[in-house]
């Protein structure tokens, strides 16, 4: 059954002002005779149980009923109980075109049930120290991207679902002792199948208590020049930009520089420093890793010859022999000693995943061994896929002589220095990138350079990949349609659709009322139109996701027992009535239980 | 033997209305002669100056009657044969002489220009030329290497008397070439003016409003209103026997420091709408002599040889000599 | 008028006098109009001008009559449609009329436009007045005053403007306002200080008129063409600014404008998907908007014809 | 007062302006609202490191710590750190100061080369058709947007027809010895063909109108009948006189077009992805890149300020009346 | 007029207008660096140590070379510009020393008449407007009477024909008028015009000069005429000064003057003055270039370097006592006066 008009729900809909409650406010459907109206439901909605009330005492409210003891006049509703304007956070259109205009319709959806909403533009710096940084938000709409270290569950889990990291990535404040306890053991679970489980419960509680509401698993769309370059390979989860890729691929003729664009300016080349999408594979490329994730995502050895865990708590990792720096000075378990504690002395991205190393020590020039503090299973995928190998020669004097910064991770190499498969050649910025192969290197790449171009405009792009200057576009973000229908009236590119890692989602303050009562978050999440949302707003290009925060595209890890929510006035309304919510007789505004207005800590069902 | 010979000449300004400035204006000029052309604002004097140099501006014409310059007809001549003419021929020392010199060069530059324009000279020649032109005008030599804007009014206004000779023309227009200026520079840059035509012997024409300006530096004179010629002859024969009321009205309303105090006349009333055809003459509204006749056309009469009076004499003109010496003749027209 | 025409009137037909005074003074009136609109005949480029400013401001009075859907309103089904009977121009990627947009966004174009004229002529014209007329330190202070604001690169301060704070068409209105009458002082005050020095300010000052009465009745009615003038250039930079700054993102995501419109035809990559329409008009609306005020501007500029430079 | 006393000045004034527009700056972005490190911490840092980012960036002085150092950085160059790259804002400047000169200037110079012949042909033909076709071909350039018409040509010259590069500066993987190199390139020449043009189709109008204004009046000037006159051709006339003389108010107003272009950089940089100030300073302050944003605005106020003082001079070497006072 | 207890010394029998030891001097402007390395700032000296008085009822010319500070020295009697030294007294009060009451009585009280009948009306006003603006400024009653009658005193009859027109709509010699009724209608006691009728045409001076005459006879107002035309002088003024790089060289009754002028510089202008008669021929000008910068003026006599008759004696500056008849009234700045007499 559904609440809405016949037609399609985004069609005949006004933009809602940004400010001020316009649509939202809900009238009262022949208000009059309530209690002799009521039995007979919505005329045309098959009718759905009222949750605690019978069919002879219900309200009907405009598509959905509410039993007569939730319906109360104004003069008993207490001031703290009312619900203040819910304000959506999002970014422009401009910038997200589609995320602002989901967020338009779900806001509309909410407003159904007798709230007031609107929805708030901001740029995603203004949004970030709003809803990072502050606890004065209501909703917001949120994207994260998939990387490399995501591949594994564990950094979604925790960081996004552990109650300790509120004001980190879990920035909705949300809190479930099960969830930590249980999101925290699968981290010292060696046993896979096992891991896998508690992953999966910990998606159940998430699920239902639904903190946040998950839109899709958006598609990552990777178009090349398939006439130029074989071995393109699409990673699950991660799409076609990847290591394997460019490890792999070919040249079919004689161009064997590859031009691939970005829309953005690489934020720096600085081994401790990745923060920027972009700036993913060139370190890669520059910078060898001890690890790197194989088709299945899961951690391989890379500089690394093996991972041997002599024990819970100890790594012994011996790494290639015989293998150099781009400046010929050989790589020796002392750099990557030096290399992984660099991360343990300043604070970088990765001094999360290197907290749990107790110890570090150099076996022999060719082996080091980490020793932990407690037994720590991501280690592999999110400390050693991502920490970058260093010549310690460089460093040391950089950081003793030269450096006038604090951090090393602001400190800009003029010639950045690894041992990957290739060489930095030059950075002109806000331009290229120019890296060529280091014919040394132990796993080399069959081509001779590649540049990445800065290109912002992506009409600007896709033209040079369809005039044959550019190979492959690394981020294209603009339309996915356009993007096909051009690969298609192309035969010399390809593409590829893939579904990520990363999520779309509109997360609740969950330390906020009305949201901190479990049964309004859950009314929240039956109000979204999913297939809509994905299929006409998103245009198909992702999966829905159930409210889970990981990707259906980790196939063994995602639950996917999880029920939807179901897309529902009535189911919405049933939540909030089962919760206490009351409505207001003379006007049908939502109203909060009179003895649930305050954040108590547990308000657990 | 005569220079220069204006015959009925017609000027008309197009526009909505048309103005037709000149209307039928004739006289000679005699080699080294000096012709004094005098009117009040709006009488056509300027415009007939203009057409004789070929300088109307852009919308003015030339719509009847004849020019003839030493002997050849320059009324409809095209701009080539007009600049072969110009300068070197003609020169003219316009009214706005303190904006004629262009701000962004040298006074040695300009006077360069206006010579090598016409002359295969060398630069040399042509600055030496300069330096001689600026003493010839009483101005110190060294004073070709100024901008204008380092230059007085007075010292501006000798430049232009220098440059206007620099070609030794036959004939010079002087078009209200001191109206700006006080009474000491005027006197200074008229003594020279007149000093150089006499050394030089061009015969030059005149322009002005100022009736002891002719008196003081011209042989003949042409007097108009309204775009026709109202008396003309010799200086001392208008001054001393001039009939036609407006001359005797203009010489009445100018003040003297000569002589015994008088009561200076005026004449009320302003010019004719000269976008308007007039038959009779264009002085009959303000004329307190006026007649019915004075409607109809009004034939030139030559009282005495050579001098000429546009008046048909309603009353004899020793009436009208006496009478336009007070200021109720003239005041009594206007209140009709 | 000349002295003769002047007749007395008949003392005994007071009547008729009154009649004739106030025939003629209406007379009058009507002239002064016809000489204030009469450089219109002389000018047929002020005219279109003036004929295309009408049309906008009619379309954006009328706009819910004339717009045949609401600018906002989505058409899923009907995305990218080219031009038809039902979609004049047609629709853009969210299936929005682009007639209907272009309509409703002649108004934010006009107030936008008309704003900041009103607040670069006034705040310009003030300046340049009390600078000018007095001269001395306030002249000093009040001209630094216009060199910083010369000093001040236009585009970019605008946007940082509008960046910081929030992104709106009063924003910008203000970030205009804030440097845009500088020119208008400069050129108004160069103005002032040719009119005080006329014998007509002299005289008001020999009578012993104040100064605010010599500044505003004598002088600023002398100088009110000029800022009439400055001030239709505004509208003109005010509404190039809107779009550009739209354009660069940092425009009021809601709002309809003309500027947004490009935006978000740039975003959706209507280009690369041949929707024209979608792209070139709102450009061509910028453009006759802009270029209505730069005729009207040049049209009266032809009359009055100072020395003027334009931005 | 002689040259020298003037450009002292002029020097004097300038600095102080610069400075007072720096102060205006400094306050404008401390009044704004919001935490400018906000991107840059926010991933998950604890507190302590927040701190020690911020302290990083001397945010954590009192701000007329702040005021002075950053007053102190308008002469030494040190414009702090990048909040987002962690870069050294005047190496980030360096880079691309070149590359908006370069198109900056062409494109200024070449709507002079255009637009001034342009309107001095305008005032020659004063009332006829084709003026007023002019005219109005004029205003129609100086109504379009840059960008809208910089998108049409990239849409026509780029997309439909593929004869110039969309964006960009330069081909792929070409590594120059010096930027003199680079911007000497065909291949550099070829990308600058498209926005220099975009640009020159804009501001040719400015000189091209001006210039016709100014001639007309010159025309009606005395001195320019006088060299009528003197029976100077008309040709003469026109170029010594009458397109001299109105050559002056134009000068002015190529501070005024420098000054526009300046900032009009950041549409045009926008458009054609020129790794110029002006794209450089709208990624910054999209991102809350608050040096790298104040940097830049900086620069590009400067270079107003210095075209305003070159147009000075240039008057007054064109000029003679004036005479520094 | 009502007269209030502050209001000026009506019953005053002295000149309505005297000045002594008058100065404006304008600073030159100097650069911001001249300034800072402490140069001293130079002088213009427009208005030079000028002593003055004029009665009521009589007109005083003032003449001279353009330049010579005559039109500086008109705009500071009535006000419009601060002199920087000497003392100005309106009816026996010191100007600088009025209280604001007695200021706005001696506002009301001067009026200017300017030379360009182009510029001088504000080409927005309508004559009536114009006419009464004074009247408003000054918070006069009956205004339409006075507007009637101040129009019918220039001349402007009937003054309906006038009242709504405005100024591009009239001639020359009638803006003129209507500048002497915007100046008459508050009945002012101290008049100066400077060249009214310059710019006009001939046939129209002598009617705007003898309009001006049989005002100031009627009004008994005290005038003084500026002019450069001692031919225009002549018809106008009762007494004349004739003034020099801000000095007065020469004083005396017109008449006496004209025919026999003292000072050489008078005698100069007056000799540049054409004259409308044939038989006067052009002649060599007794005055060659132009006045001297007024800021660095020559030691002594100002007119030494270009006096033909200057002498060693010229280096002492000679006062007006320098040369004076026995009645007093006719004075001359020369030392030389008697010597060029019996050349």
């Amino acid at each position: 059954m559904t609440d809405q008009p016949p037609d399609n729900p985004l069609q005949r809909r006004n933009f809602l002002k940004k400010t001020g409650a316009v649509g939202a406010t809900v009238t009262l459907a022949s208000f009059a005779g309530c209690a002799g109206d009521g039995g007979g439901g919505g005329d045309d909605t098959d009718t759905e149980t009222v949750a605690g009330g019978g069919g002879d005492d219900t309200v009907q409210m405009e598509g959905f009923q509410v039993p007569s003891e939730n319906v109360v006049p104004q003069s008993e509703l207490d001031e703290a109980q009312a619900i203040p304007e819910l304000t959506l956070i999002v970014n422009p259109p401009d910038a997200q075109p589609d995320d602002h205009e989901t967020s338009m319709f779900v806001s509309e959806e909410i407003a159904k049930l007798g709230l007031d909403t609107t929805v708030e533009t901001m740029t995603w710096p203004s949004q970030s120290s709003t809803v990072w940084d502050g606890t004065d938000w209501d909703m917001t709409f949120w994207q994260m991207v998939g990387r490399p270290s995501r591949l594994d569950p564990d950094e979604f889990s925790v960081q996004m679902g552990h109650s300790s990291f509120q004001q980190g990535y879990n920035y909705y404040f949300w809190e479930d002792e099960e969830y930590d306890e249980k999101v925290m053991a699968q981290r010292e679970e060696l046993d896979q199948a096992a891991r896998e489980e508690l992953i999966k419960e910990c998606q159940q509680i998430f699920h239902d208590r639904g903190p946040s509401t998950f839109l899709m698993y958006p598609d990552k769309t990777i178009p090349w020049n398939s006439e130029r370059w074989d071995g393109v390979v699409e990673l699950n989860g991660m799409g076609a930009v990847n290591m394997l890729t460019f490890s792999n691929i070919e040249p079919t003729g004689d161009r064997t520089e590859l031009n691939i664009a970005y829309d953005q300016e690489l934020q720096a080349l600085n081994p401790f420093d990745q923060s920027g999408e972009i700036d993913m594979i060139q370190h890669r490329m520059i910078w060898d890793r001890l690890a790197w994730p194989n088709e299945s995502a899961l951690p391989e050895p890379r500089l690394a010859e093996e991972f041997n865990w002599k024990d819970d708590t100890t790594l012994e990792v011996p790494i290639k022999e015989g293998h150099t720096f781009h400046d010929g000075e050989p790589v020796t378990a002392e750099d990557v000693k030096y290399s992984y504690n660099i991360h343990r002395d300043y604070s970088t991205y990765f001094s999360g995943p290197v907290e749990p190393v107790n110890e570090i020590t150099v076996v022999d020039d060719h082996t080091v061994e980490f020793s932990f503090d407690y037994h720590f299973a991501p280690f592999p995928m999110a400390a050693m896929g991502r920490i970058a190998i260093i010549p310690k020669h460089k460093w040391t004097d950089i950081i003793e002589n030269r450096m006038d910064v604090e951090n090393p991770m602001l400190y800009q190499e003029e010639e950045p220095l690894g041992s990957g498969p290739m060489e930095f050649v030059h950075w002109r910025s806000s331009e290229e990138v120019r890296l060529e192969r280091f014919d040394d290197h132990f796993d080399p790449i069959a081509y001779e350079a590649r540049n990445s171009r800065i290109i912002p405009s992506v009409q600007t792009m896709l033209t040079q990949l369809e005039n044959g200057t550019l190979d492959m576009l690394a981020n294209y973000r603009g339309d996915k349609d356009v993007l096909r229908d051009r690969v298609d009236a192309n035969d010399s590119l390809s593409m590829a659709a893939t579904t990520t890692v990363g999520f779309k989602q509109i997360s609740y303050n969950n330390d906020r009322p009305p949201f901190h009562i479990d049964g309004f978050r859950r009314a929240m999440n039956h109000r979204f139109d999913k297939e809509t949302i994905v299929n006409d707003i998103y245009g198909g290009w992702g999966s829905i996701a159930p409210n889970t925060l990981v990707s259906s595209a980790l196939e063994s890890w995602h639950n996917d027992e999880l029920e939807r929510y179901e897309f529902s006035l009535q189911a919405a309304a049933n939540e909030l009535i089962e919760a206490g919510f009351v409505w207001d007789e003379s006007d049908g505004m939502l109203y909060m239980p009179a003895d649930n207005t305050e954040i108590d800590g547990d308000d657990k069902p | 033997m005569t220079l220069l010979e204006v015959n009925d000449l017609h000027v008309t300004y197009a526009g909505d209305p048309a103005v037709e400035a000149v209307r039928g204006v004739s006289f000679t000029l005699e080699e080294g002669e000096t012709l004094g052309i005098v009117g009040e604002s709006g009488c056509g004097k300027t415009t007939l100056a203009q057409a004789v140099m070929g300088a109307l501006p852009d919308n003015g014409e030339i719509t009847g009657g004849e020019i003839i310059f030493d002997g050849q007809d320059i009324t409809h001549l095209s701009n080539r044969q007009r600049r072969e003419i110009r300068w070197e021929r003609m020169s003219m020392i316009s009214q706005s002489a303190m904006n004629s010199l262009d701000p962004v060069y040298r006074v040695k530059d300009q006077i360069r220009e206006a010579i090598q324009e016409h002359r295969d000279v060398s630069d040399a020649e042509a600055y030496e030329r300069s330096r001689e032109l600026m003493e010839l005008v009483g101005l110190d030599p060294d004073r070709v290497e100024d901008y204008p804007h380092q230059l007085s009014g007075g010292m501006r206004q000798r430049v232009i008397i220098a440059m206007s000779l620099a070609l030794d023309p036959d004939l010079i227009i002087a078009d209200e070439p001191t109206t700006a200026l006080d009474v000491i520079i005027q006197e200074q840059i008229l003594y020279r003016i007149k000093e150089l035509q006499r050394e030089l012997g061009n015969s030059m024409v005149m322009v002005t409003h100022d009736i002891s300006v002719v008196a003081e530096t011209c042989d003949s004179m042409v007097v108009m209103y309204g775009g026709e010629l109202m008396e003309a002859g010799n200086v001392d024969e208008i001054f001393n026997n001039a009939h036609h009321p407006y001359t005797l009205g203009l010489q009445n309303a100018f003040p003297s420091v000569e002589g015994e105090k008088r009561d200076l006349t005026s004449i009320p009333g302003s010019p004719p709408d000269l976008s308007e055809p007039l038959e009779g003459c264009p002085f009959a509204s303000r004329c307190p002599f006026a007649a019915p006749e004075c409607e109809e056309k009004v034939p030139v009469r030559e009282p005495v040889d050579g001098h000429r009076v546009r008046c048909h004499e309603p009353v004899p003109f020793e009436q009208i000599r006496d009478r336009s010496g007070e200021d109720e003749t003239w005041l009594s027209q206007n209140k009709v | 008028m000349s002295d003769q025409n002047k007749t007395a009137l008949d003392s005994e037909s007071n009547v008729d006098a009154l009649d004739t005074e106030l025939s003629t003074w209406r007379e009058r009136q009507a002239d002064a109009w016809r000489r204030r609109l009469a450089f219109l005949k002389r000018e047929p480029m002020g005219l279109a001008g003036i004929l295309i400013l009408l049309a906008i401001v009619l379309v954006a009075i009328f706009a819910p009559v004339i717009a045949p859907y609401e600018p906002t309103e989505t058409d899923y089904g009907n995305s990218l449609a080219p031009p038809s009977a039902e979609h004049p121009l047609g629709t853009d990627s969210a299936g929005r009329d682009i007639f209907s947009q272009l309509v409703f966004g002649a108004r934010p174009a006009l107030q936008i436009g008309l704003l900041s004229a009103i607040s670069v002529a006034f705040v310009g014209m003030n300046v340049g007045l009390v600078a000018g007329y007095y001269g001395g330190y306030v002249d000093d202070a009040l001209m630094r005053l216009v060199d910083f604001a010369y000093g001040i690169p236009f585009t970019p301060f605008i946007i940082v403007l509008v960046a910081l704070w929030e992104p709106s068409k009063w924003t910008i209105v203000g970030a205009i306002a804030l440097l845009l009458w500088r020119q208008t002082a400069r050129v108004v005050r160069s103005h002032v200080l040719n009119l005080k020095e006329k014998p007509f300010v002299k005289s008001a000052r020999t009578v012993g008129a104040s100064d605010r009465r010599i500044i505003y009745r004598h002088i600023a009615p002398n100088v009110l063409p000029l800022v009439f003038l400055y001030g239709s250039f505004a509208i003109a930079w005010a509404i190039l600014t809107e779009a550009a700054i739209s354009y660069l993102g940092f425009g009021d995501p809601t709002a309809v404008t003309w500027g947004q419109m490009l935006q978000s035809a740039q975003q959706s990559q209507a280009l690369a998907r041949d929707a024209w329409w979608w792209f070139t008009m709102p450009g061509i609306a910028i453009m006759l908007t802009v270029i209505s005020a730069f005729l009207i501007g040049r049209g009266y500029e032809e009359q009055l014809n100072p020395e003027l430079q334009e931005p | 007062m002689g040259l020298k006393e003037f450009v002292t000045r002029r020097i004097i004034q300038i600095v102080v302006l610069y400075f007072a527009i720096a102060t205006m700056l400094f306050f404008l972005f401390r009044a704004a609202p919001g935490d400018p490190l906000a991107a840059y911490i926010g991933t998950g840092f604890t507190q302590e490191q927040a701190a020690q980012i911020r302290a990083t960036f001397g945010l954590d002085q009192p701000i007329h710590v702040q005021y002075w150092k950053y007053m102190t950085s308008l002469v030494t160059f040190n414009f702090g750190l990048s909040y987002i790259t962690g870069d050294p804002v005047w190496g980030i400047i360096q880079d691309r100061i070149w590359n908006t000169l370069v198109l900056m200037g062409t494109s200024v110079i070449l709507a002079y080369l255009i637009g001034v012949p342009f309107g001095a042909y305008l005032a020659w033909n004063r009332g006829t058709k084709r003026e007023r076709f002019g005219v109005v071909f004029a205003l129609i350039s100086r109504s379009a947007p840059v960008f809208w018409t910089g998108l049409l040509g990239i849409w026509i010259f780029s997309f439909k027809l593929g004869w110039l590069p969309a964006g960009s500066m330069s081909q792929p993987g070409v590594t120059y010895s010096s930027k003199l190199a680079q911007f000497t390139s065909p291949s550099f020449l070829r990308h600058l063909i498209l926005p220099a043009l975009v640009q020159a189709f804009y501001f040719y109008s400015l000189p091209a109108l001006l210039m016709r204004n100014s001639m007309l009046e010159v025309m009606n000037e005395d001195f320019v009948d006088f060299a009528e006159l003197k029976g100077i051709s008309d040709f003469s006339v026109m170029l010594k006189h009458a397109a001299r003389n109105a050559l002056l108010p134009i000068v002015t107003a190529f501070a005024v077009a420098a000054g526009f272009a300046v900032g009009g950089s950041v549409v045009l940089e926008t458009v054609f992805a020129w790794p110029g100030l002006g794209r450089e300073m709208v990624r910054a302050v999209i991102a809350n890149d608050y040096p790298v944003a104040q940097a830049t605005f900086l620069i590009l106020a400067g270079l107003v300020l210095v075209a305003n003082f070159l147009a000075d001079l240039a008057y007054g070497y064109l000029d003679p009346r004036i005479t520094y006072d | 007029m009502a007269i209030t207890e502050q209001s000026l010394n009506w019953d005053y029998d002295g000149p309505i207008m005297e000045v002594a030891g008058l100065e404006k001097h304008f600073p030159q402007s100097t650069g911001i660096v001249h300034q800072l390395i402490g140069g001293d700032t130079k002088h213009v000296k427009a208005v030079d140590g000028v002593d003055m008085a004029i009665e009521s009822g009589e007109t005083m010319g003032l003449v001279g070379e353009s330049g010579c500070g005559k039109s500086t020295l008109g705009e500071v009697l009535i006000g419009l510009q601060e002199p920087t030294g000497g003392s100005i007294k309106f009816l026996g009060t010191e100007l600088s020393s009025m209280s604001d009451a007695q200021h706005k009585e001696f506002r009301r009280n001067v009026q200017m008449i300017f030379q360009d009948p182009y510029e001088s009306l504000n080409p927005r006003f309508s004559v009536e407007q114009w006419i009464r603006e004074p009247l408003e400024v000054h918070d006069i009653d009956n205004q339409d009477e006075r507007i009637y009658e101040a129009l019918e005193r220039a001349e402007l009859t009937p003054p309906e024909n006038y009242i709504g027109e405005h100024p591009h709509e009239l001639s020359g010699g009638e803006r003129q008028r209507v500048s002497i009724a915007r100046a008459l209608v508050l009945e002012p006691k101290f008049i100066v015009a400077d060249e009214p009728v310059s710019m006009l045409d001939v046939s129209v001076r002598a009617s705007i000069l003898n309009l001006l005459r049989k005002l100031v006879d009627e009004l008994d107002m005290g005038a003084l005429y500026i002019s450069h035309d001692l031919s225009l002088i002549r018809q106008m003024c009762d007494r004349t000064s004739v003034m020099y790089l801000g000095k007065v060289v020469e004083r005396g009754p017109t008449e006496r003057l004209i025919k026999g002028p003292k000072h050489p510089y008078a005698r100069a202008l007056l000799d540049a003055v054409p004259v409308p008669n044939p038989e006067h021929n052009i002649s060599e000008p007794q005055l060659e270039g132009e006045p001297p910068d007024p800021v660095d003026l020559p030691e002594g006599c100002n007119f030494r370097p270009r006096c033909p008759f200057a002498a060693e004696e010229c280096f002492e500056e000679p006062g007006l006592d320098a040369y004076e008849t026995a009645d007093g009234e006719h004075a001359a700045a020369c030392w030389r006066v008697e010597t060029v007499d019996e050349m």
